[in-house]
């Protein structure tokens, strides 16, 4: 398990990226599916930014670690109230131009691209484990 | 990093994204969609050929421009996304609503007709 | 604070090393004292891969952050077995050559390279703070 | 990064260190020095100037070959310390066991006297 601390901010967004990247190519992971655990990643932080801390300061941690079964995981923890992205509502995906709401995305999207994600509030720590399959060749 | 190149020919702008559409660049294009909008620009096709990643940030930014679009009469056309952006279109239910193609030719021919 | 946790062996001494350096640049530290803030550093990492996990495998842990008066400072963490490096006795430095003891200079040099060193151990963790003065311009 | 520059004449050996003596490099000149001393080697100057940092595992060898080549009767100084190293040397008491000095020639010159 390798784990980055970092200020939550978006000028941080870029060395985690740095971090998980390196750490799938290591893995052996198929480079097709970085995009997509950026992806995931971006989306969590961003979140932890914007919502977790609002308008204060406050951390952001991520580990990567490999799955017995293969797969490459990441968790991603903060230190703000409790939320679990995994409750909320789907987002109307089939709503004409008009009546789309702006917004609310990133956990639907996060849901579609990870082949398992996992929450759970401890300690005073939100940490949500998503982790992608290696695919098969 | 996100670039933005602008072509215009007449009516026409067309918008070459390279690089990121991710939390930090998304206001960046936010801001030149605005200002190309108050221009009034007629017609505007999107060219993500070398978009490499787009986080919902700039999905977002999508939405809001199709609904401005949309009600100002500016016509808008996306072209040329990579796997992995079209998936995430796919995913948020964005190809139902937005005009995708898979060439700038097409595109632009769909502006005109 | 920013931490880094890897896994204790010598091939993670260099991303730890760029890790801290940045930090200690970005803090605006004299670059005359990055040398003394990388041997600090190295000397306990090694430490704790050779030390306190021995043959077995571990992970070691790195945090940088500024005190209020101005200093840098790094925190070392490892969970091997309790070791307080503050109560080990200096080596006799004053011996003839035939004298000396080969080794047990590497608590030594952290010694006085650092300008405040404090252990605790918690929750089962070894946790070392090193401090740096800026020098005076 | 460790790199040793080797240059002999006749009994005389000068390594020239460059880059880091840490705990990854410190077994590769261990292995060197080892080397040097069993091939016969008579009189050999260190040239630390461009090394940029030592930690304890390289004054480890440097102790251990000391204590060789007092045995042996190899004749061994050390020069040309940028000021950390030659810190690193002065706390550990070694500036009092090993010949050390400011200039190659100077420590040449010794190996001679
Ligand atoms: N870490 C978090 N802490 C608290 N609330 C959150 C967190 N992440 C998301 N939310 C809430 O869930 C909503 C949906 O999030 P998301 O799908 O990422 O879309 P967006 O952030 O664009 O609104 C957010 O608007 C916010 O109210
Ligand atoms: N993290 C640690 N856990 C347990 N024992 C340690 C640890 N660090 C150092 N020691 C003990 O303290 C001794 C002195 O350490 P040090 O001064 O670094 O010299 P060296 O490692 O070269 O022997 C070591 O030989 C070891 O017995």
């Amino acid at each position: 398990m390798e784990i980055l601390r970092l200020p939550a901010e978006l000028e941080s967004l870029e060395r985690f990226r740095k971090f998980v990247t390196e750490r799938a190519a290591e893995s052996g992971l198929d480079s097709r599916l970085i995009p997509k655990i950026e992806l995931v990643l971006e989306e969590i932080l961003t979140n932890q930014v914007m919502h977790a801390y609002k308008e204060r300061e406050g951390e952001a941690e991520v580990a990567c670690f490999p799955r017995r079964d293969g797969c490459f995981c990441l968790q991603l923890r903060d230190w703000g109230p409790e939320f679990d992205p995994l409750k909320q509502a789907a987002p109307d995906t089939a709503a004409p131009l008009e009546e789309r709401r702006v917004g609310g995305l990133g956990i639907h999207l996060v849901k579609n691209m990870a082949d398992h994600l996992e929450y759970r509030r401890e300690d005073g720590k939100n940490i949500l484990t998503v982790c992608f399959k290696k695919p098969a060749v | 990093m996100l670039t933005i190149d602008e072509s215009r020919e007449a009516e026409l702008t067309v918008l070459q994204l390279t690089g990121r559409l991710d939390a930090v660049t998304a206001p960046e294009l936010e801001q030149r969609l605005a200002t190309l909008a108050g221009d009034g620009c007629g017609k505007m096709a999107v060219d993500f050929g070398k978009l490499e990643m787009i986080v919902s940030a700039g999905l977002r930014v999508f939405l809001a421009f199709a609904k401005k679009c949309r009600k100002s009469g500016i016509r808008l056309a996306l072209c040329r996304m990579q796997p992995v952006v079209y998936e995430v279109f796919k995913i948020s239910g964005f190809t139902e609503i937005l005009a995708i193609f898979p060439t700038r030719e097409e595109a632009v021919r769909s502006l005109d007709s």
